[in-house]
């Protein structure tokens, strides 16, 4: 089947820019980054379609080995790719949403420098996302792991002139870092419990284990990971990267961090599946982490006035729910989620970078409004992406969201009501966004200088060739309609995203993840789908016919306010008791006291001794012969004392 | 005479022939003898290129000294092919590096610098303790020389630093080969290590514990070991960029090779005994080392902080006595060797470019020079451990063998992969993200083609390794499971074992 | 009448000795040590050393101290003048002088085997034919090889002694 | 017994070429300097040189036995010792022609002083009679005085040969008593008799033997300068003419070290018990002084000197081993030294120039740039002297050791090996002037090594590596000619 | 030593303890004396008690060997006492002064 074809065209992609792509007219560029990405999907649909994907096939898992990468002792991992049920969801998603967000980003990067530079990485993050994906094995889905979070290093920093770009990448690479600690302690102890990382050996060894009863291997081994996904999806405690990483160009926001790499910790929990059901205890921490990041950075959400911000908390508090839907066992509704949310979050932040678009580059709220006028197609785009999230009847998100919601319940109905409050509020911020943006009139002055200066930007490697006009160029512009090329991703993705909750992934995921039987009380939509309203509406209220109340409000409520504004200072905290500890612990104590002072100065300290004991020596040699007489006499006596008497006692 | 004593003696004469060069043409001399002895070396990978003999290969033993037994044994085995190439790789390299570094009394750099191959390659192959032990402080003297000539301000005291504590360490692990000869009467690697695994040789706990530790010393002040690294920041800021390449990449690997060669197979009681302390002390090593480079507002220590903290990952593997904490130590080795290696020489260029080692003297590098912050980034990424690049392979067999001893270890240990994230990525943004200042900018030419030369094949080969370690592992792992089982056995056993004649167990063992 | 002998000229030894030592002018010292050496003559004739004691004053207190004194002369050397170096080697010497002494007086009192007390002529074997028959037949060697002894003496003296060659 | 008997046979006297050879030789320069023109230099060093050739020869064949009614016993030792004096004679000739014409004293006395020296060293180490012993002692010993002082304009010389002589006779007076004393005992003055008398039934009292070994080893002692009689090595070797250094350092050392072998490993050895522990101390407290006395030193005269102290404590470390290695290795030891010692010597005298003005460390600052074979050639005797392998100075140290071990010193042994490694510290200083500073004016200046003085170093050299590399050449002849 | 009625003869052990004496008496003298031409004595009184030892040790072995040694002691003595003087000319030469403690320049 050739399923190696699948990441190494992308990586092609990647080669052919990277290494030439200075050289090479934009139209190449375009052709090579977006033609492959284009391809590896079509040869996805192809290898699906035949293995009888669409056609209720591939019930059993696929799986090719090319060659033997480690074989130390027992252990032998191979490079091996595999394909199931939920990898063939995940790779239709990752190929599918990726090949429209390069289209979209033709348009969207065209003025912008390292033009190449963006399509190396966007097609390297392809590649380790499908690697990641198709891992038959721990470790290579670890390769993919570790290769997305590099990526989205990259791609956070793509405009390194500046300090805070530059630091938001490495702040997600490290905490990222900080996820994988936790993902490879599991891989070590599955290799030691299990003697091999690949799924199918390790999984249907679990298969005949007894569930465990209180926390035991199983459980160390699925909080262990659990660490992992928190790191990669921006869950609690991790989540902190996330919002920051906004500081990347839109389309990578739409790509890496809200489509496809985030939800990577979801895909491999449900991959994992095996060794969760087998710990409840880990489940229900699952279910717990997610329900309480759904919850939080919804109400982060609703103060943000960034709009990429808002999307992002948006997608943290999303990846909960999903979260949420694994913890309590409803695995297919999770993925079932992970694939609507990357349809609408993907169209909101594309829309959100059409709007950006329009406006030279400003991403506050509160300088846009009144955009409808401008730029309708995006606002009807936007529109769609907003109700979906809003779990807005039979659109995709309702329907899987809906799913997890009934799980929740049946699990544990205050985890039910809490989800239900986090939909509302879910609603309410993001049709704030929307209504900010479109209603209203158009806050922006008509120069406003964009938040980074593109003059430089794009001056960032190649400073020969002419400064084509980034966003920041066209000062005084009004706001304008993005071209075709990015309008029409928008596009499809709106139709995916009002029409994909009738994709049936849950049933399509039966094979893996059995469904329980039994309908669930209606009304549990019902709430669920009022709450979603209600938010609308309250935001219509806020926002459209009484704008001076949300200020009023949060007059009111300072105290609370502050506390969502600032995203409960949690980036402060980590600061004050993780890394500044860190940083001046190593400086002062460890460096100037420990090494230097310490080792280094007892090593030197010995040195001194020596030349103390030379100096002393030398003193004795005063020059006068009748000292040195001395000393012979001396050593006479104690010679006759040794050798003649003392000698016989021994 | 085999191809293994070509490739030992071709750097010797070298170092012959450029004494007798003239001065101008030395440089082209020495590259051109340094790619000759790596071309030749390659031929050493005829037998391991298809099946994986776990003995030795290109074996010369002939006698040298008569009374005591001194032999001229020099042989190749898994373990040690590895590191021959490595160094006969990174001499060139080291050669190409310093051909604009290097102005002034060029002649006698290159000598040396051919000696110190000498000297490197006899330590890997020799397999008579004695002549190891020659081997071992031969290759001292020219590195001495290459850090105190040619080094920066504080050369001379970083030179004798570096020599007074290899030599304190180094004379007692004579002392103990002494004492090992005084009662085996032998000198001969192979029958010494015969005859403690026949139980023809034993000796009482605390005797075996002074013999281990002596030889122990002398290692883990080569590694270096934590708290016995202190000269290495030193040696490495005042080393010319050669110097540092040299040292880090190759010399720090006697101290690890001889742990694995000589501290398992010849006091595996005592190396089991002790493996908990020099566990401990490695993992203080990776935290600390990381910890203390973090805060370096100097590359080259930073980076030599660094190899602290990597080696802590190669001394663990190795006394975690698992077969993947074995074969990630050994490969850790060449890994180390290859993307630290890289480093130095990047810092060199640097260094070239703007005459500072100072991070804060850098900024925005990558504006001015791309090429040059790609390549960097790959190293930086590489020594951080990204999969599919060559450290991570390494790392995460050492980890996986440690946690399979002691999976306390590997949860500190692991900590250490965090950390270097933290400074590497830090470094690389310091110094290469950010807006250039004009007079960075117009000093920071990209790389030229011989730079292009030296530093392509070590990425080249952080890519392969990383992506297909199996071109590397089988021989190792081969290796390295024979010297697994020479360290399984007990010395209950082995009391209860005939005590037969030494001498006879020399027979034996012809 | 041998241990009076003994007596006296141990006792004429000693003193000179002693005022040797204390002297500070060397030809003071010299004439004691002359006086030592004829007593030490004395006392070899006691022991039956007749050829040794005329060798002792021959060659001694004949040659060697006339040499001292001649050099004291050349040089007119006076009493010592005092200085402000003070080795502490003199003080150190006192109290370790006596424990040697002491150490040797243990060894001959009390170690050393007792032996029959020293009578005049109880042994002949001193006489000048005795010595000179050993001499040249089994310390032949030691003999001739003093030749270059001598002869190193004098071509060391004519080096370090003659006057410049230019 | 007939007087016939005691005829001296043409045996005896092919044993005792080699120091017939050298005193006609001596003794005939001496003509030769006495019938030279005013003004005309006389051929006396190249007849020194054609002298010493032709004795080694005589001394390498000299077939074993005793000769002159055992006063002299030619065996390996011997031979072996009286080889190397003879080269140690012929490389301080070469080294010293140069210099004596830069002080414009060449005069065949010179030579001949060596010469007689030399012969007194091989009596040294053939006598097996202490009277022997004692004679040749004072034979090499009174040479040494003169040499010492032998610019009798200099200061430093004078100052040298009184303090080398008034202590060399002060100790030579123990020597002597300590002789009387076994004599007293033991009724013999023949090592061979005295040594089946103490290991006979009727050996006198042990403390007796003590003393006397004491008062003998005190003299002895002293001669190779081993602490607490160490303190006039400095001073002497320091001020006397640098090839004079390099001889004293050397030969009389050697010969003396034969000496004490010959004495307690052959005559005293029934009672190692009692004199070994104290050799012990003895060389412990010799490599400590020397080793760490050095280290604060700038003339590299006295550095050479301390440092010269401290290998004589390596040696007495095989000494205590008393046994066949220990004395081999002893003997391979001194060997290796010889050659490093006067090669490092030569280099310094070649260095310091006339009236040695450019005798301070600093003063070599960047030699390897303007001499670099000169520079290299030190280079090699400083690692020798360090003890880096493939140099005579580290087989040397590790035969010692080794037979230390034998031996089962082991404490000995480590605590002399973290000396060695001290010691490295100072002799990496003036490599490190040498190679890592830049030349200053006394360097700027520096004339090109005279031919003679060529062979010297370069001899030397030849010899230091030759004993690195293939160590067997000496070490068998050493392990044959041990004793026991 | 044990006084009382004087005996008709001493045992040797008198002599040797003489002998002790005056080699002690001969240290003392390099010792204390500032003078080197005293000094230089007092080493020749030190050679003088080692003769009267090897003289009695003689007679006690009843050998003759002893006063052999003796003489020898006495040929060297003489030799010393040419060479010796005349480096004490030397450095007087030189310095202008017999003071032992101002020979004294080379040392630390």
């Amino acid at each position: 089947m050739q399923l190696w074809l699948i990441p190494i065209l992308p990586l092609l992609g990647f080669l052919l820019n990277g290494l030439f792509g200075r050289r090479l007219a934009k139209p190449v560029i375009n052709a090579i980054a977006v033609g492959s990405v284009v391809l590896s999907f079509l040869w996805v649909v192809k290898t699906l379609n035949a293995l009888g994907a669409f056609s209720g096939g591939l019930e059993q898992t696929y799986k090719e080995h090319y060659y033997t990468w480690i074989q130390s002792g027992s252990l032998n991992i191979g490079v091996d790719f595999a394909i199931d049920r939920l990898t063939a969801i995940m790779l239709m998603v990752v190929t599918g949403i990726g090949s429209i967000i390069h289209i979209y980003s033709v348009g969207y990067m065209a003025h912008e420098g390292g033009y190449y530079r963006f399509f190396a990485y966007l097609n390297l993050f392809m590649f380790f996302m499908l690697i990641l994906v198709l891992g038959a094995n721990f470790l290579l889905l670890f390769v993919g792991w570790e290769g997305v979070g590099l990526c989205s290093y990259l791609l956070i920093g793509f405009y390194f002139l500046e300090k805070f770009a530059t630091d938001a990448g490495n702040k997600a690479f490290i905490v990222n870092r900080i996820g994988d600690f936790g993902f490879a302690l599991a891989v070590f102890l599955v290799a030691i419990n299990f003697g091999s990382l690949d799924f199918q050996t390790v999984f249907t060894q679990i298969r005949n284990m007894p569930v465990e009863a209180s926390a035991g291997i199983f459980t160390t081994i699925a909080l262990l990971l659990l660490v992992g996904a928190t790191g990669k999806s921006a869950q609690i405690p991790l989540y902190v990267w996330l919002p920051d990483a906004m500081a990347g160009p839109t389309p990578v926001s739409a790509l890496i961090h809200a489509a496809t790499m985030v939800t990577a910790g979801v895909y491999m929990v449900a991959r994992t599946s095996q060794i969760y059901l087998h710990s409840p205890w880990a489940l229900d921490i699952v279910a717990i982490v997610g329900l309480t990041t759904a919850f939080v950075a919804a109400t982060i959400g609703l103060a943000q006035n960034d709009i990429k911000k808002v999307f992002a908390y948006s997608t943290v508090s999303q990846l909960g729910y999903m979260f949420v839907g694994l913890g309590v066992g409803a695995f297919s509704a999770g993925i079932f989620h992970l694939m609507t949310h990357a349809f609408f979050k993907a169209l909101l932040f594309l829309g959100a970078g059409s709007v950006i678009h329009a406006c030279s580059g400003e991403q506050d709220m509160r300088n846009m409004g009144g955009l409808r006028k401008f730029t309708p197609i995006t606002m009807i785009t936007l529109l769609c992406g907003s109700l979906a999230i809003a779990g807005f009847p039979f659109l995709s998100g309702a329907a899987s969201k809906d799913l997890i919601l009934e799980a929740a319940y049946e699990h544990a109905p205050w985890m039910y009501w809490v989800g239900v409050f986090t939909a509302g509020m879910t609603a309410f911020y993001v049709f704030r966004a929307f209504f900010l943006t479109f209603f209203g009139e158009y806050r922006g002055s008509t120069a406003k200088p964009a938040h980074y200066d593109p003059d430089t930007a794009h001056r960032d490697d190649h400073p020969q060739d002419d400064p084509g006009h980034g966003h920041g160029h066209d000062h005084g512009h009004a706001p304008h309609e993005s071209p075709a090329v990015m309008w029409i991703p928008l596009a499809i993705l709106a139709l995916l995203s009002l029409g994909g909750g009738f994709i049936n992934v849950p049933h399509f995921l039966e094979p893996l993840f059995p469904v329980a039987e039994g309908e669930s009380a209606r009304w549990l939509e019902y709430t669920a789908t009022a709450a979603g309203l209600a938010g609308i509406a309250l935001a219509y209220l806020f926002y459209v016919v009484s704008p001076g109340l949300p200020e009023a409000l949060a007059g009111s409520f300072k105290g609370l306010y502050n506390l969502i504004y600032n995203k409960y200072f949690v980036d402060e905290f980590y600061d004050a008791t993780v890394v500044e500890p860190v940083v001046d612990g190593s400086r002062q104590l460890l460096w100037r006291v420990a090494d230097v002072e310490l080792i280094d100065g007892a090593a030197n300290g010995i040195g001194t001794t020596a030349r103390g004991v030379g100096r002393l020596l030398r003193l004795a040699q005063s020059g006068y012969i009748r000292n040195y007489a001395a000393w012979v006499l001396a050593g006479s006596i104690l010679a006759i004392a040794y050798i003649g008497f003392l000698g016989a006692s021994r | 005479m085999t191809l293994l004593d070509i490739v030992l003696f071709l750097p010797l004469l070298g170092f012959l022939i450029l004494l007798v060069l003239p001065k101008q043409s030395s440089r082209m001399a020495a590259l051109i003898i340094a790619l000759g002895v790596f071309v030749v070396s390659l031929g050493l990978l005829m037998p391991y290129s298809f099946q994986y003999p776990s003995g030795h290969t290109f074996t010369t033993d002939v006698p040298w000294i008569s009374y005591p037994p001194i032999r001229y044994h020099v042989a190749l085995d898994g373990l040690s092919l590895w590191l021959v190439l490595l160094s006969t790789l990174l001499t060139p390299i080291a050669v190409l590096v310093s051909w604009n570094y290097i102005d002034h009394r060029v002649k006698e750099f290159y000598a040396f610098l051919l000696l110190l191959e000498f000297g490197l390659v006899g330590v890997f192959v020799a397999m008579d303790l004695f002549l190891f032990y020659v081997f071992w402080e031969i290759s001292l003297v020219p590195m001495y020389f290459l850090v105190g000539i040619w080094g920066h301000e504080r050369r001379i005291y970083a030179a004798v630093k570096f020599f007074l504590y290899t030599m304190a360490g180094s004379v007692l692990m004579l002392a103990a080969i002494i004492f090992l000869y005084n009662r085996t009467g032998t000198f001969d690697y192979g029958q010494i290590q015969g005859m403690i695994q026949t139980g023809s040789l034993v000796f009482d706990a605390r005797t075996e514990l002074l013999l281990f530790l002596a030889f122990f010393g002398a290692f883990a002040i080569k590694v270096p070991l934590f708290p016995l690294h202190t000269w290495l920041p030193d040696a490495h800021v005042e080393a010319p960029t050669a110097g540092s390449v040299m040292l880090a990449s190759v010399m720090l690997k006697m101290g690890t090779y001889g742990l694995v060669r000589f501290c398992l197979p010849l006091f595996p009681d005592a190396a089991r005994r002790s493996a908990p302390w020099i566990a401990g002390l490695a993992i203080i090593g990776i935290i600390y080392g990381a910890l203390v480079a973090l805060v370096q507002p100097n590359m080259k220590k930073l980076v030599a902080y660094s190899s602290v903290s990597h080696l802590g990952f190669v001394v663990l593997g190795i006394f975690s006595f698992t077969q993947q904490g074995l074969d990630g130590a050994v490969y850790q080795m060449l890994n180390h060797g290859i993307s630290t290696g890289a480093l130095f020489i990047l810092v060199g260029y640097l260094y070239e470019r703007r005459h500072s080692l100072e991070i804060a003297a850098y900024g925005g590098v990558a504006t001015p020079a791309p090429n040059l912050s790609i390549i960097f980034l790959i190293t930086t990424l590489a020594s951080i451990g990204l999969p599919a690049l060559n450290n991570f392979v390494g790392e995460y067999l050492v980890l996986q063998g440690t946690a399979s001893a002691n999976f306390g270890w590997a949860i500190f240990a692991a900590l250490g992969v965090i950390f270097s994230a933290c400074y590497m990525l830090w470094l690389y943004q310091r110094a290469f993200y950010g807006r250039a200042s004009e007079s960075l900018s117009h000093h920071m030419p990209d790389l030229t083609s011989r730079e292009w030369a030296a530093i392509l094949p070590l990425v080249i080969l952080m890519v392969w390794m990383g992506s297909f370690a199996q071109s590397f592992l089988p021989s190792i792992s081969v290796q390295n499971t024979a010297i697994l089982n020479q360290t399984k056995r007990l010395r209950v056993e082995r009391v209860a074992a005939p005590a037969q004649p030494a001498a006879e167990v020399a027979r034996a063992n012809r | 009448m041998d241990a009076l002998l003994f007596l006296v000229f141990a006792a004429i030894a000693v003193i000179c000795g002693i005022n040797l030592v204390v002297q500070t002018h060397p030809i003071s010292s010299a004439l004691s040590l002359v006086g030592v050496m004829g007593a030490l003559a004395a006392l070899y004739l006691l022991l039956g050393g007749e050829f040794i004691a005329a060798a002792q004053l021959v060659v001694y207190a004949g040659a060697i101290m006339v040499l001292f004194v001649f050099v004291i002369m050349l040089l007119n050397a006076g009493t010592e003048r005092k200085l402000a170096i003070r080795p502490w080697g003199k003080y150190l010497g006192a109290p370790l002088l006596l424990l040697f002494l002491g150490m040797m007086a243990y060894l001959i009192q009390r170690i050393l085997p007792p032996s029959s007390p020293v009578v005049f002529g109880a042994f002949q074997g001193g006489t000048p034919a005795e010595i000179g028959r050993s001499l040249f037949t089994v310390y032949l060697l030691p003999f001739e090889v003093t030749s270059v002894l001598i002869l190193i003496a004098i071509l060391g003296a004519i080096v370090l002694a003659r006057k410049e060659v230019d | 017994m007939p007087i016939a008997s005691f005829l001296p046979t043409s045996a005896d006297y092919a044993r005792f070429l080699p120091e017939l050879l050298l005193t006609l030789a001596g003794v005939f320069i001496m003509f030769l300097e006495a019938l030279r023109p005013e003004g005309k230099r006389s051929g006396a060093g190249l007849f020194a040189i054609v002298a010493l050739v032709m004795a080694l020869p005589a001394a390498l064949l000299a077939s074993s036995g005793p000769a002159f009614q055992g006063m002299l016993v030619v065996d390996g030792m011997a031979t072996f010792f009286r080889t190397l004096v003879i080269v140690v004679g012929l490389l301080v000739v070469f080294s010293s022609t140069d210099y004596l014409r830069g002080e414009h004293q060449e005069s065949g006395e010179y030579y001949a002083l060596i010469l007689f020296s030399i012969v007194g060293q091989c009596v040294m180490v053939t006598a097996n009679e202490l009277v022997m012993i004692f004679i040749g002692l004072e034979i090499s010993s009174i040479a040494s005085y003169v040499l010492a002082g032998y610019l009798r304009d200099d200061a430093r010389n004078n100052e040298s040969a009184l303090k080398y002589f008034l202590l060399g006779s002060f100790a030579t007076a123990f020597l002597l008593y300590g002789i009387a004393w076994m004599y007293g005992a033991t009724g013999s003055t023949n090592l061979s008799d005295i040594r089946r008398m103490l290991a006979s039934a009727a050996a006198p009292p042990e403390a007796l033997i003590g003393v006397a070994a004491a008062l003998m080893f005190v003299g002895l002692a002293f001669k190779i300068s081993a602490a607490p009689f160490q303190s006039w090595a400095p001073d002497v070797y320091q001020g006397a003419p640098a090839p004079v250094s390099a001889f004293l350092t050397v030969g009389p050392k050697a010969a003396a070290f034969a000496v004490l072998l010959r004495i307690f490993l052959g005559g005293l050895e029934p009672i190692a018990s009692r004199w070994a522990p104290a050799v012990w101390v003895c060389a412990l407290a010799t490599m400590v002084v020397g080793n760490f006395a050095a280290i604060m030193q700038s003339n590299i005269k006295r550095l050479l000197a301390y440092s010269s102290i401290a290998h004589a404590g390596y040696v007495l470390v095989a000494v205590a081993a008393n046994s066949g290695t220990g004395s081999a290795a002893a003997m391979f030891y001194l060997a290796a030294y010889a050659f490093t010692n006067i090669g490092a010597f030569a280099v310094v005298t070649y260095f310091s120039r006339r009236g040695e003005r450019y005798v301070s460390i600093d003063d070599f600052a960047g030699l390897a740039q303007r001499q670099p074979g000169m520079a290299a050639m030190l280079t090699i005797f400083l690692l020798s002297l360090i003890g880096v392998p493939l140099t005579g100075g580290f087989f040397g140290k590790f035969y010692i050791f080794k037979a230390a071990l034998d031996a089962r010193l082991i404490w000995l042994t480590v605590l002399g090996l973290l000396n060695s490694a001290v010691a490295a510290y100072y002799y990496l200083r003036i490599l490190v002037v040498m190679y890592m500073r830049e030349p200053g004016e006394s360097v700027e200046k520096l004339p090109p090594a005279g031919a003679l003085l060529r062979i010297a170093v370069y001899g030397s050299a030849a010899g230091t590596l030759l004993l690195g590399i293939f160590p067997s050449l000496v070490l068998d002849f050493a392990n044959r000619a041990a004793l026991r | 030593m044990p006084l009382g009625p004087l005996p008709a003869a001493v045992p040797p052990s008198w002599y040797l303890t003489l002998s002790a004496i005056l080699f002690a008496l001969g240290v003392l003298g390099f010792l204390l004396r500032r003078n080197i031409i005293t000094v230089f004595m007092s080493i020749e009184l030190m050679l003088n008690a080692v003769n009267l030892s090897f003289v009695t040790f003689s007679y006690v072995l009843k050998r003759a060997d002893g006063h052999i040694f003796s003489f020898f002691v006495m040929v060297v003595a003489a030799a010393e006492a040419a060479v010796g003087l005349a480096i004490i000319l030397t450095v007087f030469k030189n310095r202008q002064t017999l003071e032992i403690d101002e020979v004294s320049t080379l040392k630390n």
